[in-house]
């Protein structure tokens, strides 16, 4: 197969299961379940055909003119690659998750539908070679993952709906003035051309310093950025497979993934660091990392306190490009993948109590490692990689991050990643803590809230199977760091390949 | 009795001509014998679009066609370039949309077909009159169009027959035929000035001066009148909340946008370096983007909603004339492009709109926003298409709304006129704000179940087509685009 | 022909079109608007247009005199309307209409001086146009006020038609009757007479629906 | 042994501690429900076996692991071996302890006591994962798999300090956790550091670039704050006393025999130790160093003499034992040309401790239980370790003497003095452990004694056996001095004659006034005061918080009230739309207008031209 044709299939792939979602009627829940996982099924394998093919040097492209002098580009280079491939896998998980989570409950083909739409949006995000192609498929994402925040259509979701459009799409705008007035300024700037702004004059600087910290402000809502970071928490509100596809794979990954764009294929990563852009950075992510950690700890309920880790979390990859040198932009690039994994185990976990076992706030937790072990040890891995612990990949992302910011001349930044990873601790230890180590209801003490006994194994095995891969693969992440195509290796190709000359 | 200047295009002419005038036989066809069914409605309309398929295709390999009526010693201009080829096509599209839309929704709505015959001649002569519009080169073939249109519209309007549709129509009726009487004040000056009516001869002989000057101010006010411009809107939003929905998907998408197109022609050729009042025409579109979308915000019938929302996407338009007078070329392309992209863009998606949202209120039997409560079960196709319609209206991408603001912003960056910037973000919060409060009441789950009457599916089908079509000019662009460069600017 | 005997006639249309305007019994309103058409058609007649006089004869006085009878319901119908228009503007709104009228009528007369006294009338200008040149304008002046100002709907449709007239003088008399003068005219008093008709049929229904001879105050009008 | 073996083996000793944890869930699985098996059975002892046996029969081995982590290096030599070897021997016999200490608690879980089973399984669980934790630190080079092993025996260990579930216990755990956490935050601080600044993964590396980079000293710092959490350097030695009494005994001989080296090993691999190019200011912090070890070695025995509960009172005596050796890691910085002599003796007196508390620990759960065995004998027995601490016997009098001499001939008798002094701290702290265990024992001896020949006092007997007779099976360089001198033997042991002496007395004293409840000094000293510093700062902290989240909602809701003015604001705006519709005609005339004028005076101001 031809490499444009490659990338239209996979992309094809996603959108072609949305449309025919939509058609099928809502009873089809075995049709749906077939064409949901035969996709991603499909499109994993696509994506690791492309994998293997850019590791032997074959490039894929694709391009169309939409206005003069602006054209559509797809093109898988391995940054692209490294995202879509993320976002494949933890699609197939949550794609199984949800199929269990959802079983019963109504509106599951507008669910499904938006949710491979959204799926086509993230790996458009990935695949774009170009801002514009970019932008498109960025506010594609912010519209069909509306209908998967407010799903449920409570008030409470309608408002979180409402509160998460007003951050976004304000974002989006912004984005796009940002993207024009660079377009008006430096025409069109394919992903990698970091050459075309590294040759404006002194008296351009100002603006193009300007220009980024617009475009920042527009990624860094999805991203998550402290002050702009307010949608996240109230996004809670969604289902379970939602929350872990907003926070894991495709929202705030998103915005992190274009900052990535922005500093390393538009900017150039020498140029920022010149126009003294990137302390801006490591300042806001540290402000960010430290204040959603605080917030954390503060919170009395499991998914508000995992949202705001996230805001933490996600920092760290922004962070990571703030440093300059090869090792923060591996940090940042592996970070990347690293959280995805982590995170959309806890937010499974988190759903998995809530559906079998009603538990919505964390000292409902007590003993809860005692009636589903296997789900409280995924959770484990999760709030131990998140701190930083061995050989959870959480770990190397500390120490690509610690030694990055030696590489880059600011040791203070270790005294952030400390005081982050003990936040971490005192927020996640004491979960554990409920867990493994209080008596709770299975020690004949107090009652769940709403126990459903799903299934023969501690809880639905479409929930739980997920749920344990995604544990599964962030501890061999971890363990295997060093063999090939592990998510460090492939951020280390990275670098080598595109950032280093 | 015809003449056309160049008899080596006579195919070409005859063939435009000819489909140009077609509708009006065939309305009259369809006033004696009304359609039951959508199908022969699609084919008794499809050949038109794909004749003016194939005079694009002939255009773009010959350039423009042009020539001329001789009618008792009155010479009747007519040209037909890109932009008016492409706007031909829009039209026919648009107009075999509604055609085949309103056959159901007769059945729909349940009018005896006499009633309702009355729709079919008017939407012919309203076809003709807005291909004549594109096509028109002398003022004498706009005045006559122009007229026709706006009778027919009225006469589309005045339909159901219900008090609220009369008084509308009534003051439509009123302000439409005072809007012509100023156009022919302007007219005439220019005709006592420079002794000619046809467009080419204007713009070769016309220098600016006072009388130009004058002339084209009574021009203007009585085509932003037609066009509904702010504050010259007030006629329009009753209108459509009443009219037919075949009718207010036709009129918010096409027939506003005539006055528009006739407005934009003249200015170009007679004070394209009017700066000031360019400026004004700019400053008056954003207050129309402005105000339609907080009316449209704050509206309380999804009818009302769309049809404020027309009255702000207009003024998306008018952002063309202070960015086409006296900017650089670079500047004035981009904006000519936008412009057109975004007419296009709105025709389709508002009529799409309407229709969508027509068929949501005929479902339900409700037109309030907040009894559109849990729709989003019982009606996802309908929801869905209004939804796809409002990405274009938002701008957001892959739309053509999108790629026009994309246009417009680059043009307006380019020209430092950062005016239009904010004018262009705050319009884009307010029509999310709108297209979203009436997809939350939609999206309402704890409601009650109502009552709800499915529509014919053809109907929610034709809307998702022309919101999809809007969808898919934003990043198939490049086509008409190219064509329209190509054709340049007048 | 003599300026004076032009004058006379152009006098005499400016009276009939404020007799026609200002009246407020409806049934001589529509009388005087018949009259005023026959002379606009005596006009064009002798401006060397016959086929307009003809024209405007049979659709400016007959027909469209027959459709503002049909509306005011004295052409057997059941229902008529009331005879006279007792509806008042308020009295800063009538000060806002004249100005805004006496503004548009500087605006053309300015534009029309500009062509007299610039000598950039096409056509060679020509002692006897300008009297035509003035009522117009004063009719045209008369008919838009009027038409801004009126409430009763007839007597709108009535400013319509005057205005319509107004601005046909003005035309000829800028351009002289060529034909494409005539052309315009032409479609303009077929539009003005459809206009009519149409405006006509619509206050009958709408005085039988829900009785109303106005736009404003009626239900569903306003939000 | 080959390299391929080695390959094969070191992994898979590593291995087989976890590979025995994951047999206990498993078996429960496959048990049927209603027979519950006990899962502390012959296997699950075996889990240090493998290590035991490698780090015996190899000597200098290493292994490279490219796929692991950041690149493993993992390795056995001089420094590593014994250490394996003496940690792998006391975490067998403390297990074989193990199983006949909660033997009780298997009976319960077989009648079907739930909590007792959960206690169970999740001691069986956590007692291997500590122990492969353990071990790989001590066999890492690399500086991922030695953090890896720090952090999961650290952590594991947790759960071992809490078994009992008791108030005790979780303040004991929640001390040993948040000290813990504390260390590991420094500890990732200095090795990310010292790692970013040498661009290494190896702790060689490590040790290397920290002499040159600038601000070395600082890292050093860090580490040794770091692993002297674990290492019980004074001050932050807080969780000892706390944990050590609350957990099983089993359990508290190998965190204070095993597991306090941990921080020993951390300080070995990281610190700069002898290394001569070390400046001035490694000197600096080695004396800081070594006044931190003095204080905990003198200071603790004081603290210790005053508890009650034998195994806080050889919490307390860990605490001091660890400063003496902070002492001499300290010489390595102060004076590096010692460092070759004294590292030797730095690891033999470390495998001493190891052994010798294992089994003073063990000897306390011995205590409780006593066996079949004369009175006579078994105090005989229980005071030997403790004479061999103070270093007057086997393994304590070699230990002492490897360092004494080595000091002695690098000039710093006012070291050995100062540690003289803590050794006879040490024999108070002893004989106080002695008196407490015969207090206790007179107790149990009452309700009965258990048989001689059960696991438990075979292991006791084995840890004894084991640490009396360590310089003769240890082996290796280790010992290469060999026994003092007659003539020398005075100069060690006056500290046990001094010590004794002191015991007696304070003991008369005591006897005659009995001290007043309000002297009695809680276990964990600085620990109480910390607690309600902690809760003030909890609730200052909890209550910043509060308002953190109150201002945001206060600001939140400042804008939402905006947002609704605004929205009346529009609302009464929108009323606009009447007037405009009345007035289109008039509307129309004045933008005609406005159009012309801007038309006219445009064209005016641009001018003819």
């Amino acid at each position: 197969m031809s490499g444009g044709l490659l990338l239209l299939a996979t992309l094809g792939t996603s959108l072609l299961t949305a449309v025919l979602i939509f058609l099928l009627p809502e009873r089809a829940f075995r049709a749906r379940t077939g064409l949901n996982l035969g996709a991603a099924l499909i499109k994993l394998s696509l994506v690791a055909w492309m994998v293997w093919g850019l590791s032997r040097g074959r490039g894929y492209a694709v391009e169309f003119p939409v206005l003069e002098g602006l054209a559509f580009v797809l093109r898988a280079d391995a940054l692209g690659i490294m995202f879509a491939g993320l976002s494949s896998l933890l699609w197939l998980f949550t794609t199984v998750y949800a199929i269990g989570y959802l079983e019963d409950s109504p509106n599951r083909k507008r669910f499904f539908g938006f949710f491979s739409l959204c799926v086509a949006s993230t790996l458009g995000i990935s695949l774009a070679g170009n801002l514009f192609t970019f932008l498109v498929f960025y506010e594609l994402l912010t519209l069909s993952t509306y209908p998967l925040v407010v799903h449920r259509g409570t008030s409470k979701a309608l408002a979180a709906g409402k509160v998460y459009l007003r951050f976004t799409l304000t974002a989006g705008l912004v984005l796009m003035i940002g993207m024009v007035a660079l377009h008006v300024l430096a025409g069109d700037i394919r992903f990698g051309q970091r050459e075309i702004l590294a040759e404006f004059g002194p008296e351009d600087r100002l603006l193009l310093v300007g220009l980024f910290w617009v475009l920042i402000a527009g990624f860094g809502v999805k991203a998550a950025l402290v002050p702009l970071h307010g949608w996240l928490p109230r996004a809670m509100v969604a289902p379970a497979p939602v929350s872990a596809l907003l926070h894991a794979v495709a929202v705030v990954k998103a915005g992190a993934f274009g900052i990535v764009r922005l500093v390393y294929d538009v900017y150039g990563i020498e140029l920022s660091a010149e126009l003294g852009l990137l302390y801006g950075l490591v300042a806001v992510a540290s402000v960010t990392i430290l204040f959603g950690s605080l917030r954390a700890l503060a919170q009395q309920e499991l998914k508000p306190r995992l949202a705001y880790s996230t805001v933490s979390q996600v920092a760290y990859i922004v962070l990571g490009i703030g440093l300059f040198g090869p090792l923060g932009t591996i940090a940042a690039l592996s970070h990347l993948l690293h959280q995805g994994l982590m995170k959309i185990t806890l937010f499974f976990c988190a759903g998995n109590y809530a559906e079998e076992l009603g538990i919505h706030r964390i000292d409902e937790l007590d003993g809860a490692g005692r009636r589903m072990p296997l789900t409280s040890l995924a959770f484990s891995v999760g709030a131990l990689g998140m701190i930083g612990v061995p050989p959870v990949v959480g770990f190397l992302s500390k120490w690509y991050l610690g030694t990055g910011a030696i590489q880059a001349g600011m040791p203070w930044v270790i005294a952030v990643l400390v005081a982050s990873s003990l936040l971490n601790a005192a927020y996640f230890l004491p979960i554990l803590g409920r867990l493994w180590f209080r008596p709770g209801p299975d020690h004949g003490v107090g009652a769940w809230p709403e126990e459903r006994c799903l299934g023969r194994l501690e809880t639905h095995a479409w929930l739980l199977v997920p749920t344990l891969a995604t544990a599964l693969f962030s501890l061999l992440a971890g363990m295997l760091a060093g063999m090939p195509f592990s998510p460090l290796e492939w951020a280390s190709r990275v670098v080598n390949a595109e950032y280093l000359p | 009795m015809s003449v056309p200047l160049d008899p080596s295009l006579s195919v070409e002419a005859a063939v435009l001509w000819l489909s140009l005038l077609a509708p009006l036989p065939l309305g009259l066809v369809a006033w004696r014998f009304p359609p039951r069914r959508m199908l022969p409605v699609l084919l008794a309309g499809a050949p038109l679009p794909l004749v003016t398929l194939w005079l694009l295709s002939r255009l773009a390999v010959d350039g423009g066609l042009e020539g001329a009526w001789s009618l008792g010693g009155l010479l009747l201009h007519w040209r037909l370039d890109a932009l008016a080829g492409l706007l031909l096509l829009l039209t026919q599209l648009l107009l075999l949309a509604s055609a085949a839309y309103a056959v159901g929704h007769r059945r729909a709505i349940a009018v005896a077909e006499r009633d309702f015959a009355g729709f079919w001649p008017l939407l012919g002569g309203l076809a003709a009159a807005l291909g004549l519009i594109w096509v028109a080169a002398d003022l004498l073939t706009l005045y006559a169009a122009l007229e026709l249109m706006g009778l027919c519209a009225v006469g589309m309007m005045l339909l159901p027959g219900t008090a609220q549709a009369l008084t509308a129509g009534m003051r439509y009726l009123l302000y439409a035929l005072v809007g012509s009487l100023a156009w022919l004040l302007g007219v005439a000056l220019l005709l006592g000035a420079w002794g000619r009516l046809d467009l080419a001869g204007l713009a070769a002989d016309a220098e600016p001066g006072a009388v130009t000057g004058i002339a084209m101010a009574l021009l203007a006010a009585g085509l932003l009148l037609k066009a509904a411009i702010f504050p010259l809107h007030g006629w329009l939003v009753p209108v459509h909340a009443s009219a037919w929905t075949p009718v207010s998907a036709l009129h918010g998408a096409l027939v506003v946008k005539a006055s528009f197109f006739i407005l934009m022609q003249l200015w170009q050729r007679l004070v394209p370096e009017a700066l000031a009042a360019a400026w004004l025409l700019g400053g008056l579109g954003s207050l129309a983007i402005l105000w339609g979308g907080l009316q449209a915000w704050r509206a309380s019938e999804l009818k009302q909603v769309v049809a404020w929302s027309t009255v702000g996407q207009l003024g998306y338009l008018m952002l063309a004339f202070p960015l086409l007078a006296g900017t650089s070329a670079a500047v004035a392309t981009l904006a000519w492009q936008a412009t057109w992209l975004q007419l296009a863009g709105h025709a389709l998606a508002k009529a799409a709109m309407f229709m969508a949202a027509g068929n949501l209120v005929l479902a339900v039997g409700q037109s309030r926003l907040g009894d559109l409560a849990g729709t989003s079960r019982w009606l996802p196709l309908s929801l869905m298409t209004f939804g796809i319609a409002a990405v274009t209206l938002m701008g957001l991408p892959p739309s053509a709304g999108f790629t026009a603001k994309w246009l417009l912003l680059q043009a307006a960056i380019l020209a430092g006129q950062w005016p239009w910037v904010v004018v262009l973000v705050a319009g884009t919060l307010l029509t999310v704000a709108y297209v979203f409060r009436v997809l939350r009441c939609a999206l309402v789950e704890d409601a009650p179940r109502r009552e709800v009457r499915p529509v014919p599916g053809g109907m929610d089908l034709i809307a998702l087509m022309l919101a999809l079509a809007a969808l898919a000019l934003g990043l198939g662009a490049e086509w008409p685009l190219a064509l329209l460069r190509e054709g340049g600017l007048p | 022909m003599s300026l004076s005997g032009e004058l006379v006639p152009a006098a005499l249309l400016v009276i009939l079109a404020a007799a026609c305007l200002l009246d407020r019994h409806l049934r001589r309103a529509c009388l005087v608007f018949i009259a005023f058409a026959l002379l606009m058609a005596l006009a064009w007649w002798r401006l060397g247009a016959p086929w307009l006089a003809l024209v405007e004869a049979v659709l400016g006085a007959l027909l469209t005199g027959t459709a503002l009878f049909h509306g005011l319901g004295h052409l057997g119908a059941r229902s008529p309307l009331p005879l006279r228009d007792h509806a008042r503007r308020p009295r800063h709104q009538a000060t806002a209409r004249w100005l805004a009228a006496l503004a548009w009528l500087a605006l053309a007369a300015a534009a029309v001086w500009g062509l007299l006294g610039g000598g950039e009338l096409s056509v060679p200008s020509e002692v006897m146009r300008r009297p035509l040149l003035a009522t117009g304008l004063a009719i045209m002046a008369l008919g838009l006020w009027a038409f801004a100002h009126h409430l009763h709907l007839l007597r709108r449709l009535l400013a319509f038609n005057v205005l319509g007239s107004g601005v046909f003088l003005l035309l000829a008399g800028l351009a002289g009757p060529t034909v494409e003068v005539q052309g315009l005219i032409l479609v303009g008093l077929v539009v003005a007479l459809v206009g009519s008709v149409l405006g006509a049929a619509l206050l009958r229904r709408l005085h039988a629906l829900d009785g109303r001879v106005s736009l404003g105050g009626g239900a569903g009008d306003d939000r | 042994m080959s390299d391929a073996l080695f390959t094969f083996a070191l992994p898979a000793a590593l291995l087989w501690p976890l590979l025995l944890m994951l047999w206990v869930p498993l078996m429960a699985a496959l048990a049927d429900r209603g027979q519950p098996r006990t899962p502390l059975d012959g296997l699950w002892c075996s889990a240090p076996l493998p290590a035991l046996a490698l780090a015996l029969g190899v000597e200098e081995r290493s292994l490279a692991l490219d796929w692991w982590l950041l690149g493993g290096h993992w390795a056995l030599d001089g420094t590593r071996g014994p250490l394996v070897a003496v940690t792998a021997l006391l975490w067998l016999l403390a297990g074989v302890y193990a199983r006949d200490y909660l033997a009780g608690e298997q009976a319960r879980a077989v009648t079907g006591d739930g909590a007792a089973e959960a206690r169970l399984r999740r001691f069986a669980l956590l007692w291997p994962l500590t122990l492969s934790g353990n071990l790989l630190l001590l066999v890492a080079e690399d500086i991922a798999s030695f953090y890896l092993g720090f952090a999961v025996m650290t952590f594991a260990a947790y759960g071992l300090v809490v078994h009992a579930q008791t108030r005790d216990a979780r303040t004991g755990g929640l001390a040993y956790l948040v000290m813990a956490v504390l260390g590991e935050g420094l500890i990732l601080a200095g090795l990310l550091w010292g790692a970013g600044s040498a661009g290494t993964t190896t702790l060689g590396g490590l040790r290397e670039g920290m002499l040159e980079a600038p601000g070395g000293v600082w890292m050093g710092l860090l580490l040794w704050l770091g692993f002297g959490v674990k290492a019980g350097v004074v001050g932050l030695h807080l969780w000892l006393p706390l944990a050590h009494p609350v957990a099983p005994t089993p359990a508290s001989a190998v965190l204070s025999g095993a597991m306090i080296k941990a921080g020993l090993v951390g300080w070995l691999v990281t610190l700069p130790l002898g290394e001569t190019a070390a400046g001035e200011a490694f000197a600096w912090l080695g004396r800081a160093m070594l006044v931190a070890g003095l204080a905990a070695a003198i200071g603790a025995a004081l603290y210790g003499v005053c508890q009650r509960h034998p195994k806080a009172v050889l919490a307390y005596s860990s605490v001091s034992q660890m400063g003496m050796v902070t002492v001499l890691v300290a010489m390595g910085l102060v004076a590096p040309a010692l460092w070759p002599a004294l590292s030797a003796a730095v690891v033999l007196f470390a495998a001493h401790h190891a052994l010798t508390k294992g089994a003073l620990f063990l000897g306390v759960g011995i205590g409780e239980h006593p066996p079949r065995l004369p009175a006579w004998l078994l105090w005989t027995l229980l005071a030997l370790p403790a004479l061999s601490l103070t270093g007057a016997l086997a393994s304590g009098l070699a230990g002492k003497w490897a360092f004494k001499a080595v000091l002695d001939d690098g000039g710093y008798k006012v070291v050995v003095t100062w540690l003289s002094l803590a050794a006879v701290g040490t024999t108070a702290l002893m004989a106080r452990t002695l008196w407490c265990q015969w207090q206790g024992e007179r107790q149990a001896r009452e309700d009965g004694l258990a048989p001689l020949v059960s696991p438990m006092p075979l292991a006791w007997l084995g840890a004894l056996l084991a640490a009396l007779t360590l310089p003769w099976w240890l082996g290796g360089e280790l010992v290469d001095r060999g026994w003092p001198p007659l003539a020398k033997l005075p100069g060690l042991l006056w500290p046990l004659a001094l010590g004794l002496a002191v015991s007696v007395m304070a003991w008369a004293v005591a006897r005659r006034r009995p001290p007043r409840a309000s002297w009695r000094l809680p276990p964990g000293d600085l620990w109480w005061p910390l607690v309600s510093g902690g809760q003030r700062l909890r609730v200052w902290g909890q209550g910043s918080l509060a308002r953190l989240g109150s201002a945001q909602h206060a600001w939140v809701a400042w804008w939402v009230a905006r947002e609704r003015d605004a929205i009346r604001a529009l609302d009464g705006m929108t009323r606009g739309e009447g007037w405009l519709r009345h007035h289109a005609a008039v509307l129309m005339i004045g933008v005609a207008v406005g159009l012309a004028l801007l038309m006219l005076f445009g064209m005016a101001s641009i001018g003819p031209a």
